[in-house]
């Protein structure tokens, strides 16, 4: 039991993924036990801060997770939030927080089965890269 | 004198005398080699401070943002594009403003210089026929100006304004054939290990003055991040994680904005590569949006637009 | 080295909700270092840092008054993060107080003198600790009279309503309490403005010198209505508010002219005033 | 009174000798620019220089500093009390500091150390650095220390002053404390008469040199308030970006921030460098801001050095003449000029 567990920041959005990860509960799917779940209106809601705060305080990795592009609650939410984290996606990874660690996907609330499939891929990728070692704050480096 | 300088300060005296405008903000000779001060004028007799070389990096832009009354300004092609932007997201109306047009051949990297003359004492610097000249005690140099460009100038793809009410001369010629991403490229191809100690490295010297924000004409916001105190996002200390927060926020805020003009990394006072941050930015959003800021007046920026079809590879 | 950074560690003994919209409520604290409270040694118009390990500093000024021993207390309203997380501390909890700090309301001048003192809102704090002091029966003798007007915007919104009204009922303090509006019909002080009641109660500014504490707007009408009775600007006495950080003139934050708010005031005269930048 | 001679190469490995003794800071060119870096394996001192990006004062007043650190930890007996963080006050010595910056720690000395409190951390490193000042051969087109009470080779603030031959160092002790240090670098051979007069010679040519000034004679006489309302400060402050740059280099502003924070069980009181130019430096908790402005600020930052702090001290202006914001304003936003505004207003 003494394995490491990776801490996976998980912003839902309200209407779909959220359901989606009700629903997998309740229909008994088995997935990993790292997510600790924020609720969000709309992954439109994810504003940058929120990721970068989650990898300040040691998260392993962040996942956001939205509606169907075409379902979002709020009719186009979902698609501003696809151009910011495709550029945010990049701008972090090219900074050098390893890829695997962003993770980003539109699961619907009916699709109970993806959630918990996505939830261990997502899981798979970041305990494969192991503890995060970047841009994370524990105390300030100061004199 | 440089050519456009006559012209520039005819201008202004035109317009303010016709009172076209109210104010007219240009350049005047700096106190120190090298350095131009932005300068307000109002009153057309003392439109003879006007100057133009190629020591104005500073984005002017910057002055325009809410103002209320009608400006005269000049504008090379990346201050234009920014007013562009300026108008697109409301900070300025098209009407209030009469553009000075500048064809831009560049501004001189005065870091450059300074190498090239390996860090002796410059006096004075004057610029003649495409050649710089360097003067200090026991110094007289003179450079190519082509060889000592701002690194942002030497890959510019637009160095005519954009938009324009009248210009103070001909058309620049476009460079050809530049490759304006070589150096993010040759980050991306690193590993993350490598990228992010190239990234800490950069900035480690930073003293979070904040210089390259307040240049940058994209930075207007009443509050800024850094100054949000609950929840508070960035710490306020040197401690490096704070300090990489502030960079990848500042530039991110400038994500499909970004006309590149330089003004960020020629502020600061320690030399650091600020643009490496945005430039990543600018290329994601152009081979993922095909966008580049400040180029049309009739186009939303891509952050606030979408389409159904958009890149989509990276979500599971 | 003494650490003037330092605060003492106290106990937050009791908290009291003052007003109707809960926004300001008393604390009552507690030295832990007996030896702390005779360091902490103050003078009625002082102020100190409360400091709350991992939010920071606050300036507040002393409600207390010296001649309440075993405690201090202050007022504070609910703003930012640190007041606001104050709000949620209980009785009990420890945190740390660092002061006194500032100079006080001018004591010497005022022996022998009419104390007209003008409060507004919830700025009625170190008024409250000066009332206090004055009619503590060693120090009453050494002034004339005492007027107080007071306001708030309605009833609920007055501080220390219980003493109030116990010095409603004195008859070695003229109080005259207003509200801007009342819609209780019990109401029975006044009701207008403070710069309004001013003007009506305050009959002379003879031997007299005047104490002004409130929000800008109230001393910005007060002003010309004490300047109008005959006080002369060196007997108009105003605690100034700026933003602070270390609280001993140091962090050059609340500096305008040669003065810094925090070490050389936040007490100044209006004369005082007059000669420095109006940046405050 | 010590006077040495070092070459170039010995001079450093005689300095390295103390570490022991002294933790020792030099100059070291870092890119295009040098900044004092503490003498360590591997560093190399670079004495080629007109004077660091940086001015020295983070050696004895950091950038960001702990003051205080408690456990935020419910179960800890001492939760939420706050305790001093553990420093270092080992003795220190500056060596290649220009004379305009040992002028700058006297300059904020006034504030750091009054009669009434002394700030603990600053007084402590103050008194265990020593000043090793290097003469200015060639002082720059932006120093003006000659008419701000200083000069290339002004002794008065330095412990102990290096003069610059060419092909050697003269070191010679001027305080005390200076002489002792110099007692602890061992090496060099005896000060010559040629030497001697070599370096008697350096600080009037230096002298001469010095092109700009910073008038401030008639800022005396001037009231504070009219000099508020002077009407040039709009113009002035026309192109400021309201940056931090030019308070950050200034080895003579002092102003900080007291800020806290928590990661993890830890609390921490952090102090940092803080800057008027900033809006949020006077923004109050009411939304109020005193000086909203940016002209104001500006205002503020030139009052401050030219007329509030001379007010208040009778000892000068509040700057050593460095030039480091005459140099490295974004937007040329230059002392000398605004000064003269200020002192023919």
């Amino acid at each position: 039991m003494n394995e490491w567990q990776p801490k996976i920041t998980t912003f839902l959005c309200n209407w779909c993924s959220y359901g989606a990860a009700d629903l997998a509960g309740v229909s008994r799917f088995q997935y990993p036990p790292y997510f600790r779940i924020i609720r969000v209106p709309c992954s439109a809601r994810v504003s940058p801060k929120f990721i970068l705060a989650a990898l300040r305080h040691g998260a392993d990795g962040v996942w956001v997770s939205g509606c169907h592009p075409g379902d979002c609650h709020y009719l186009e939410g979902n698609y501003y939030a696809r151009r910011k984290f495709a550029l945010l996606k990049g701008l972090l990874e090219h900074i050098g927080i390893e890829p695997g660690r962003l993770n980003f996907s539109w699961i619907s609330s009916a699709e109970a089965t993806k959630f918990a499939e996505t939830a261990k891929g997502v899981a798979d990728e970041v305990k494969a890269l192991g503890p995060a070692k970047h841009f994370i704050k524990t105390r300030a480096e100061v004199a | 004198m440089h050519e456009y300088t006559e012209k520039i300060r005819d201008a202004a005296k035109r317009l303010l005398k016709e009172g076209k405008v109210d104010t007219f903000i240009g350049f005047k000779k700096g106190s120190v080699p090298m350095m131009n001060e932005p300068a307000l004028i109002t009153d057309p007799d003392k439109a003879d401070l006007l100057h133009w070389d190629s020591n104005c990096g500073l984005n002017l832009c910057n002055y325009l943002t809410k103002r209320t009354d009608r400006i005269g300004i000049i504008a090379n092609g990346c201050t234009s594009r920014n007013i562009v932007t300026h108008i697109i997201e409301n900070q300025i109306k098209r009407e209030q403003l009469y553009i000075v047009g500048i064809p831009c051949t560049g501004m001189i990297d005065p870091r450059a210089i300074k190498r090239a003359v390996k860090f002796k004492e410059i006096l004075d610097v004057e610029e003649k026929d495409g050649r710089i000249i360097v003067k200090g005690n026991g110094l007289e140099e003179s450079f190519e100006k082509r060889a000592f460009l701002q690194k942002n100038c030497a890959i510019c793809l637009h160095r005519n304004p954009v938009i324009y009410d009248e210009m103070v001369g001909e058309k620049a010629p476009e460079q050809q054939e530049i490759e304006s991403f070589k150096d993010v490229k040759k980050i991306e191809v690193m590993g993350s290990d490598d990228k992010w100690g190239f990234f800490t490295r950069m900035i480690s010297s930073c003293i979070r003055c904040y210089a390259c924000r307040n240049a940058c004409p994209l930075c207007y916001c009443t509050t800024c991040f850094v100054d949000e105190a609950q929840p508070q996002w960035v710490g306020k200390s040197i401690d490096p994680t704070d300090t990489m927060t502030f960079h990848i926020l500042r530039a991110f805020h400038c994500a499909g904005r970004c006309t590149d003009c330089e003004a960020c990394e020629r502020a600061c006072p320690m030399g650091i590569n600020v643009r490496q941050f945005t430039k990543k930015l600018n290329k994601d959003a152009l081979e993922l949006f095909s966008w580049e800021a400040g180029m049309s007046e009739d186009q939303r920026p891509p952050m606030d637009v979408y389409k159904t079809d958009d890149y989509n590879d990276f979500i599971k | 080295m003494k650490n003037p950074y330092l605060p003492y560690p106290v106990r937050i003994d009791e908290i009291i909700t003052e007003t109707e919209d809960r926004n300001l409520k008393t604390f009552k604290f507690v030295f832990l270092n007996p030896e702390d409270e005779k360091n902490f040694s103050y003078t009625p118009g002082q102020f100190a840092e409360l400091s709350i390990a991992g939010k920071g500093e606050i300036p507040i000024g002393i409600a207390s008054s010296p001649t309440e021993k075993g405690f201090v207390k202050f007022t504070v309203n609910k703003v930012g993060l640190v007041s606001g997380h104050l709000h949620n501390m209980s009785a009990g909890d420890r945190m740390g107080i660092r002061g006194p700090l500032g100079n006080w309301y001018p004591w010497k001048e005022m022996e022998g003198k009419n104390v007209v003192i003008v409060g507004g809102g919830f700025a009625f704090t170190t008024l409250r600790s000066s009332i206090i002091y004055m009619l503590h029966p060693d120090n009453r003798p050494r002034f004339k009279d005492i007027t107080v007007v007071y306001g708030a915007r309605n009833p609920g919104m007055l501080l220390y309503k219980d003493e109030l009204s116990a010095w409603e009922k004195r008859d070695d303090i003229n109080m005259h309490i207003t509200v801007d509006g009342a819609t209780d019909p019990d109401w029975k002080y006044n009701t207008g403005f403070v710069p309004a009641i001013t003007e009506k109660k305050i009959t002379s500014a003879d031997n007299a010198i005047a104490i002004v504490c409130g929000p800008p707007i109230m001393i910005k009408f007060t002003q010309p209505v004490l300047q109008k009775l005959g006080f002369p600007p060196e007997r108009i006495i105003l605690s100034l508010e700026m933003r602070m950080k270390c609280g001993i003139g140091i962090c050059g934050r609340c500096n305008i002219g040669d003065k810094y708010v925090c070490k050389d005031g936040p007490v100044f005269s209006l004369a005082q005033l007059k000669e420095l930048p109006p940046e405050y | 009174m010590i006077k040495k001679l070092f070459t170039g190469s010995d001079w450093v490995d005689a300095l390295k000798k103390t570490g022991d003794l002294y933790k020792i800071f030099v100059p070291v060119r870092e890119g295009d620019f040098h900044n004092f870096r503490p003498l360590e394996q591997g560093t190399k001192p670079n004495f080629d220089f007109y004077n660091t990006r940086l001015s020295p004062k983070s050696i004895v007043y950091p950038q960001s500093e702990r003051m205080f650190e408690s456990l935020n930890d419910p179960e800890a007996p001492d939760k939420g009390i706050l305790k001093e963080a553990a420093k270092d006050y080992a003795p220190r010595a500056i060596v290649g500091i220009r004379p305009c910056d040992a002028q700058a720690f006297q300059i904020v000395k006034r504030n750091f150390d009054n009669p009434e409190y002394r700030d603990p951390w600053w007084v402590r490193r103050f008194e265990s650095t020593i000043l090793v000042g290097l003469g200015c051969n060639d002082p720059c087109p932006t120093c003006f220390c000659s008419s701000v009470g200083g000069g290339p080779f002004h002794e008065e603030y330095l412990d102990v002053m290096l003069y610059d031959l060419g092909d050697k160092f003269l070191a010679k002790s001027i305080t005390e404390k200076g002489e002792e240090f110099l007692s602890k670098v061992i090496g060099g051979s005896p000060a010559d008469d040629t030497a001697l007069k070599k370096a008697e010679a350096l600080g009037p040519a230096a002298i001469e040199k010095i092109t700009s000034t910073l008038s401030s004679d008639k800022l005396k006489d001037k009231t504070v308030t009219g000099l508020f309302n002077a009407p040039f400060w709009d113009e002035v402050a026309f192109s400021c970006i309201n940056c931090g740059t030019c308070t950050f280099l200034c080895p003579t502003c002092w102003c900080f921030d007291i800020q806290d924070e928590v990661y993890g069980k830890q609390a921490d009181r952090i102090r940092n460098w803080d800057t008027c130019m900033s809006p949020l430096f006077t923004l109050e908790g009411s939304g109020h801001n005193p000086r909203e402005n940016k002209f104001q600020r500006v205002r503020q930052r030139f009052m401050h050095k030219l007329k509030y702090y001379p007010d208040k001290y009778n000892n000068g202006v509040q700057c050593s003449g460095c030039g480091r914001c005459v140099r490295y304003c974004p937007v040329n936003i230059d002392i000398r000029q605004v000064a003269k505004l200020m002192n023919e207003y």
